[in-house]
């Protein structure tokens, strides 16, 4: 009663070859998926950026571009670390508490409405370590005692924001008397503003690293399987702390160029940084699960976050409405991301 | 293997271990302070609290500063309390001193009008006197809650927003358009200044034309972006910046500054905050900023201290006060460039201003005596 | 003789020997009772170094102060107990709140009840998002946030809203205590007992913790995740709501910006310091009673102890970090994330 | 006798009497042990013999309490993995260990002890990368392209990937590496299971191999000479000509085999099947595959890993959609097919990822047990503890499940012992109909997949009907009362054994 539905083949061994190119066909359509998120999202940004210009001619000026990529810049910058850090599987929470730290340091050692001493190169160096060391003590407590990043950078967020304040003290508010610190961020070269160059020179230099160091790969393999990767002998620890090291230091210079944007500072120039950003990370594609992402991808999430909140003002929308139009689109553009992979058995946390 | 067990189990009780000890901790405690006493305090026996949004915005730190100054004046102690811009740690932070023992004569700037009336309930509780400043809810009237919430104190909104847009209005030739930039959106400081600004704008200056309003949280951060998208979206349409107060102005003229714009747009806001008196003083942007509100921190708050102050030591008897004297409006004055020297002579003196308000009473202290009584109606058109 | 030697060593339980295992009962122990024992121990030492503020009536402002932390955190406590975030639940909170000051005038009694079930269904939203579009919750809820800030907003119209009439209906929430503990409270605590009941009795509160632990056996096991997704963030709603509650019943009013707008993170480090595993699958509500009163002390106990009010926000930093590292749960994997 | 012979040559690696112990268990008991250069060594014992532990001592992570490890004729000391790896030996887990993310050349890289061709002051020069790579694949005969990502990989080209950064760790310095294979077939097909034996066979040319397998058959085949452990000490060193399986079995158990052959049953030609599969088809995966399964009878499907029959029966058990075709309980069409409505007609499933798909590990066995079939442990939906820990114990007791602690959480046992919970989670339902087994013996030692596979035929003499994905062609004919073969999505063929007598020869025929 032997139904033999197809003739076999009659070849017992199996070619490896055979199995390899099978492997290579998936190969060539997991690729075109993996740029799908970002043709997307640029499609999504031409899309913002036609309508906008319908509504408001002013929107599709120079002016205006040099205007969101002035904007855009510091989310930039906190995104890069931001990005590296939710890379290894971790997150840090502590960006605006470090920024502030670091943005009234920065303050005081400048030449000051305070008064008090300038510090030259010092007021640059010493901010930027003082984010070294709060992203350092959030890289060691995070491994040394195994707390959650999201606890440690809560706490840390707190800390930085505790240290502002004590260096703030109860004086009057200090503004930099430097007319070069306080113009330089926004002043065009080039066509545009210093502060983007410096934070498009970070992404490049970010994605570079991501992409040709051993450092770059290692958070890869660290955020795809960090087990896999200490079985394998790899500094899993070194290489988190100095993760949460670069994040500390450019939140610290996000501090420093908030303060030279404002022209001054308290311990709130921060505020209201995170929340930007992390949704930029996401929308970018970067998982929340470490492993998949790059700073690229953060950079265009930033962009279309900036453009989408630009182009809502320009367009005159409520201000009522402004936060439910970026929380609706934010939903809609995972929402988005995530239809084709949807299954039964597709775990989404 | 028993030891085990004896694990599990502890394991399993530990849960409900620990929510009887704690109703047990909560019995051994007595109850939540004393009732409201009528009879006059001791001096010895009192703290001053000073409750403020934060500590170093410019506004607040004047807040402090009065404060101290009357406590060091009156040798009363002096507890400074950080809300950090949240409504739960002020009022759990008040309810901490309070619970301390002393009893408090607290100054308030509140941190929403709705915390009013918890702060004030515990304050009545504690046998403590309250003043609350700028926030309060409108149906909370102090002669109905009774002596210990002993004022409600702010300055004119509307009288601030008409002050600075007129002096804007008239700066730019009555005639172009201008943008608006209040604080957090449901403030009522902010909305009162807001209504200040329309209705001046209604009836006195009908060719000025208010291109936008972006809120932007009382955060100069947000004030400078707001500004940059509005630089882009009216260009040089734009001849006057409103703003609520002198933090958010720092922020938009950064962005006009930014956009080469600060030599041909005005500027008006209140506060006249420390930056804001320099910028003033240097003529920085060919005289930017034509129009300020005076009032100050210092001023506020210990007008707020010593009235409560007084009625703890039973010098007035809130009972018996008038309603303006309850529910008070104090002087704002317009500054501009011309009259700015005659309005900074105190704040290098807080000290001596302090002497002045001890020797004239609350009510009475130039240049913010009391002008009106509450509580201040924004007419709906102007909302 | 060999047997019994393959036996022991057959476990995969290599290295966890009589005295590992003596270890790890001590660790379960600790792992229940480490919040209480924080709690007490802080407590405590606030108590002996400001003996009045114990007879001033601390235990009312802290369990007062705490009454709405712990409300949201059990809500939040839920959701990461299936491996998810909700970071909409204060935004939820503020709108209830809101919607409950505009209703209870008009609508009596009804309002409370109204207003939970709208809440409950908002919750139940990001639920239905989250399980059935399965977008990672971090994201979702962020958005999710800014659409019910905006919400509280309108609703509001952007400005401070009064219980008109029948403020008394919740407000003896707040007037009342029990044992100096304030109802408000109390309700915490009554929906955290109940809360634990459910986890450790019932079927879907079972279902939810394996969910958290490892989805896909879950899925595998015929549990009902999608739906239990939904439930975890309904509840989160409804308890965003009870909280909104609590805010009515002490202030009478609220904004946009008001009480409660404030409650995420103390929620969320609440429900961490009680013992809650940020990875989902561990979750005790007895001991995040003493997460949210632990989180609520620290600020009132910085007060209380005259900490120069410049030196507060350091504190209360290290103090979180501190108490997580004391209490944490590490016995389940070496990956931290 | 072999240990005389070894004496003139210096091997690879030497252990003398290597001693580790976790607090009072000595999990190695003094273990003395030597590999030369192209031998191929297999290494067998059950699950606790003390196995793990030697395979960690020597890829360095665990450090010995006694004893010395001699490579090439020194004696070394391994700190950490580095240290091993450097020393030549690298390691093809079990589970396999790679990063999915990131490139196959990268991955070779990735654990390359002290040398690092492609990396210069942790710059990559990715050209230099995959070419090492691509020499690294060559040694071994692989063609796979260095630059793709391996979670686009099939099973068995990982495998490759695994056996390249093996191997990789020490060509440079003109050594002979050393290749533990852990348990590298436990997961793979029957032709793939060739490709990686015609792998070992290359590496004997160059290096060393340590074979570790539960497969006897595989045992025998592969290796030179063959070291039992038992109870954490070698008991036998024997030339595999020298042995049988039958001995091999009573030096790793203790006691022989008394696995019996299965009695097949007719099919009752009125019977109605308790589940039948018409031209069910998913698109890319598979096509038109028509099953029955009766009562009482054990269906098997065979096949390669790209054959279609793995999601063949995750669609049966409703975890994955299907595009056409029916699926029929008791011979009326079933709608709306998800797991929940499965498992409440009687299905039950094992999968073959246990620790992921098959439990929950942070759970206790006991909640394990009764998490989806809660019988009297449940009251609607309220649990009662005390009653569950007795159906728990009942099942411990049947199943010989140990350690005997119901409260422990399920991953702390070993393998063998979860996945006797796991089919006890399905036996707890009094009314288990069809119970779909995907590689229910995978990766367990002889012990356990003997109670695992007399379970199972005790379930079907109980009347339930099994569809069975066995791990090997032998199992399958053990097992199955039918057998369906299937190639690239399609059944290939159908065997009623009470009728045919199929060999392995013709499955594999018509599966390849």
């Amino acid at each position: 009663m032997t139904n033999t539905l197809a003739k076999p083949t009659g070849n017992v061994s199996v070619d490896t070859s055979e199995l390899s190119s099978a492997g290579l066909t998936r190969t060539r359509r997991n690729i075109l998926s993996g740029i799908g998120e970002p043709v997307a999202l640029l499609g999504a940004l031409v899309v913002l950026i036609a309508i906008f210009s319908a509504l408001n001619p002013r929107f599709a000026t120079i002016t205006n571009l040099q205007n969101v990529l002035n904007q855009a810049s510091l989310p930039i910058i906190i995104g890069v670390g931001a990005t590296l850090v939710i890379l290894i599987g971790s997150i840090d929470l502590s960006v605006e508490g470090v920024m502030a730290a670091s943005g009234v340091a920065f303050v005081l050692m400048s030449a000051n409405t305070r008064g008090g001493q300038d510090m030259g190169i010092w007021a640059f160096i010493v901010p930027l370590a003082l984010g070294i060391v709060l992203g350092a003590a959030n890289g060691l407590i995070y491994t040394l005692l195994k707390v959650p990043s999201f606890i440690v950078t809560l706490g840390m967020w707190f800390i930085g924001f505790g240290i502002a304040t004590i260096l703030y003290g109860t004086d009057a508010y200090p503004e930099l008397t430097n007319e070069t610190l306080t113009q330089w961020a926004a002043k065009i070269e080039l066509g545009l503003p210093n502060v983007f160059w410096l934070a498009a020179a970070l992404v490049i230099v970010a994605a570079l690293v991501l992409r040709y160091t051993r450092f770059g790969r290692a958070a890869l393999a660290i955020g795809n399987n960090e087990d896999i990767a200490r079985a394998n002998g790899m500094p899993v620890r070194k290489h988190k702390v100095t993760t949460f090291i670069i994040a500390g230091a450019l939140s610290g210079l996000a501090g420093i160029l908030a303060t030279m944007q404002m022209g001054g500072t308290s311990n709130h120039i921060g505020e209201g940084y995170l929340f930007l950003t992390l949704p930029a990370v996401v929308i970018g594609g970067t998982a929340l699960s470490g492993g998949k992402g790059g700073v690229l991808r953060t950079f265009l999430g930033v962009i279309l976050l900036t453009v989408l909140n630009n182009g809502l003002v320009l367009a005159g929308v409520s201000p009522n409405f402004q936060s439910a139009l970026s929380g609706a689109i934010l939903v809609v553009a995972i929402v988005a991301a995530a239809w084709s992979q949807r299954g039964r058995l597709r775990i989404a946390k | 293997m028993s030891l085990r067990k004896t694990f599990a189990r502890a394991t399993r009780v530990a849960g409900i271990a620990a929510a009887v000890s704690l109703f047990a901790l909560a019995g051994c405690t007595s109850t939540a302070g004393g009732a409201s006493s009528s009879q006059p305090l001791k001096k010895e026996d009192l703290v001053f609290v000073c409750s403020v949004i934060n500590t170093t915005n410019p506004y607040f730190a004047a807040n402090i500063e009065g404060c101290q100054s009357l406590g060091k004046k009156l040798g009363i102690p002096v507890e400074v309390v950080d809300s950090n811009g949240s409504s739960q740690t002020e009022i759990s932070k008040i309810q901490a001193i309070l619970a301390g023992g002393k009893k408090a004569v607290v100054f308030v700037n509140t941190v929403a009008s709705s915390d009013a009336p918890t702060i004030v309930n515990a304050v009545k509780a504690a046998g403590g006197f309250v003043t609350i400043w700028w926030n309060k809810p409108d149906n909370l009237d102090p002669a109905e809650v009774g002596n210990n919430f002993v004022a409600f104190q702010k300055h004119s909104g509307i009288d601030s927003g008409k002050c600075t847009t007129e002096a804007l209005s008239k700066a730019i030739g009555e005639k172009g358009g201008i943008i608006a930039l209040p604080g957090v959106q449901d403030s009522t400081t902010s909305a009162t200044r807001v209504a200040g600004l329309k209705e001046a704008l209604a009836t006195e200056f009908p060719n000025v034309e208010l291109l936008d309003v972006r809120p932007s949280n009382w955060d100069p951060q947000l004030a400078y972006k707001n500004a940059k998208d509005l630089i882009a979206k009216y260009g040089d349409q734009i001849k006057g910046v409103w703003t609520a107060d002198d933090g958010m102005q720092i922020g938009a003229m950064q962005a006009f500054s930014e956009a080469g714009l600060l030599d041909k747009v005005k500027f008006v806001s209140d506060g006249l905050y420390p930056p804001t008196i320099e910028s003033m003083k240097k003529h920085e942007g060919n005289d930017a900023i034509v129009g300020e509100t005076f009032h100050r921190g210092y001023m506020a708050s210990a007008i707020g201290l010593y009235t409560a102050y007084l009625a703890a030591i039973g010098e007035i008897d809130p009972s018996t006060l008038p309603h303006e004297k309850r529910d008070s409006m104090f002087k704002i004055s317009c500054v501009t460039p011309d009259n700015l020297d005659e309005f900074l002579k105190w704040d290098n003196d807080v000290d001596g201003w302090v002497d002045q308000l001890i020797e004239k009473g609350p009510w009475d202290t130039e240049p913010v005596p009391l002008v009106a009584g509450g509580p201040e109606v924004i007419k709906p058109e102007y909302k | 003789m060999n047997t019994s030697f393959a036996a022991t060593a057959s476990t995969g339980v290599v290295g966890q020997t009589n005295g590992g295992l003596l270890q790890r009962r001590i660790g379960k122990l600790w792992q229940a009772l480490g919040p209480l024992v924080i709690f007490i121990v802080m407590f405590g030492i606030v108590a002996i170094l400001t003996p009045t503020f114990v007879g001033g009536g601390g235990v009312t402002i802290v369990a007062s102060s705490a009454a709405p932390i712990l409300l949201v955190a059990l809500g939040q406590a839920f959701v990461l107990n299936i491996g998810s975030i909700d970071l909409s639940n204060a935004a939820i909170t503020v709108l209830g709140a809101i919607l409950l000051a505009m209703t209870l005038g008009p609508l009596g009694a009804v309002a409370p009840l109204l207003v939970l079930v709208i809440v409950t269904l908002f919750g139940a939203v990001n639920g239905l998002l989250v399980a059935y579009m399965q977008v990672p919750s971090f994201a979702l809820t962020l958005g999710t946030l800014g659409i019910f800030q905006s919400a509280a907003l309108v609703v509001s119209g952007a400005t401070t809203v009064y219980v008109e009439s029948n403020g008394e209906l919740v407000s003896w929430l707040y007037t009342t205590a029990i044992a100096s503990l304030p109802m408000t409270f109390l309700l915490g605590v009554i929906v955290a007992v109940v809360a634990w009941l459910f986890l450790r009795f019932t079927r879907p509160g079972q279902g939810m913790t394996a969910i958290g632990k490892n989805e896909s056996g879950a899925i595998f096991s015929a549990v009902r995740n999608r739906g239990l997704k939904v439930v975890a963030y309904a509840l989160s709603g409804f308890m965003a709501g009870l909280a909104g509650t609590t805010i009515i019943a002490q202030a009478g009013s609220a904004s946009p910006m008001g009480l409660g707008s404030d409650l995420l993170l103390p929620g969320i480090a609440a429900a961490i310091v009680g013992g809650t595993s940020i990875s989902g699958g561990v979750m005790n509500p007895i001991n995040v009673i003493f997460g949210a009163l632990t989180v609520a002390l620290v600020p009132i106990a910085t007060t209380a102890l005259h900490f120069d009010p410049s030196t507060q926000n350091l504190v209360y930093g290290v103090v979180i970090i501190v108490v997580v590292a004391l209490t944490l749960t590490r016995s389940r994997s070496a990956t931290v994330k | 006798m072999t240990q005389e012979t070894s004496q003139a040559t210096t091997p690879t690696l030497r252990l003398t009497d290597v001693r580790k112990s976790f607090g009072p268990v000595d999990a190695l008991k003094g273990v003395s042990l030597y590999i030369k250069k192209g031998e191929v060594i297999g290494l067998i014992g059950e699950n606790g013999a003390g196995k793990s532990t030697l395979l960690k001592i020597l890829t360095g992570i665990y450090q010995p309490d006694g004893g010395t490890i001699e490579v090439n004729g020194r004696v070394t000391k391994f700190r950490g993995p580095r240290d091993a790896s450097a020393a030549g030996i690298g390691v093809v887990h079990q589970e396999q260990s790679l990063f999915t993310n990131l490139t196959v050349a990268e991955n070779i890289a990735m654990n390359a002890g002290g040398h690092r061709t492609g990396t210069r002051f942790g710059f990559y020069d990715w050209r230099a990368l995959n070419k090492a790579a691509s020499e690294t694949l060559e040694i071994i005969g692989s063609k796979l392209n260095p630059k793709t990502r391996v979670g686009d990989l099939s099973f068995v080209d990982r495998q490759m990937v695994e056996i390249a950064r093996a191997i990789r760790t020490d060509t440079s310095k003109g050594g002979s590496p050393l290749v533990i294979l852990d348990e590298p077939t436990s997961l793979l097909e029957r032709g793939e299971t060739a490709v990686l034996e015609r792998e070992i066979r290359k590496l004997k040319s160059f290096g060393s191999v340590i074979f570790v397998s539960h497969r006897l058959d595989e045992i025998m085949r592969n290796c030179d000479r063959i070291l039992v452990m038992r109870n954490g000490e070698l008991v036998a060193d024997r030339v595999t000509e020298s042995v049988t399986e039958d001995e091999l079995f009573k030096l790793m158990v203790g006691h022989a085999s008394h696995a019996s052959k299965s009695v097949r049953k007719p099919v009752d030609p009125k019977a109605t099947p308790i589940l039948e599969v018409y031209g069910l088809s998913r698109k890319g995966k598979y096509q038109d595959v028509s099953l029955a399964a009766h009562a009482g009878r054990v269906t098997a499907i065979v096949g390669t890993s790209g054959s279609g029959r793995e999601e063949v029966s995750r669609a049966i058990f409703g975890a994955e959609k299907f595009d056409s075709g029916t699926i029929r309980l008791d011979g009326s069409e079933v709608r709306g097919w998800r797991i929940p409505k499965a498992v409440r007609k009687g299905l039950g499933f094992v999968p073959s990822e246990r620790k992921v798909e098959g439990m929950v590990g942070g759970y206790s066995a006991a909640e394990n047990i009764v998490l989806t079939n809660p019988g009297k442990a449940a009251v609607g939906p309220i649990v009662l503890p005390w009653k569950r820990n007795k159906i728990a114990q009942d099942w411990f007791t049947t199943l010989d499940v140990r350690p005997n602690d119901i409260g422990l959480e399920l991953d702390r046992f070993s393998g063998g012992n979860q996945q006797k919970v796991v089919l006890a989670k399905w036996l707890n339902d009094p009314e288990l109909r069809v119970l779909v087994l995907d590689h229910p013996l995978r990766g367990l030692d002889p012990g356990a997949a003997e109670t695992v596979n007399e379970q199972i035929k005790k379930a079907v003499a109980n009347g339930a009907a099994v569809v069975l994905l066995a791990d090997t062609l032998e199992e399958a004919l053990d097992m199955g009362d039918e057998i369906l073969v299937m190639r690239d999505g399609a059944v290939t063929a159908r065997y009623d054994m009470t009728v045919d007598d199929p060999s392995t020869l013709d499955l594999l025929e018509r599966m390849v």
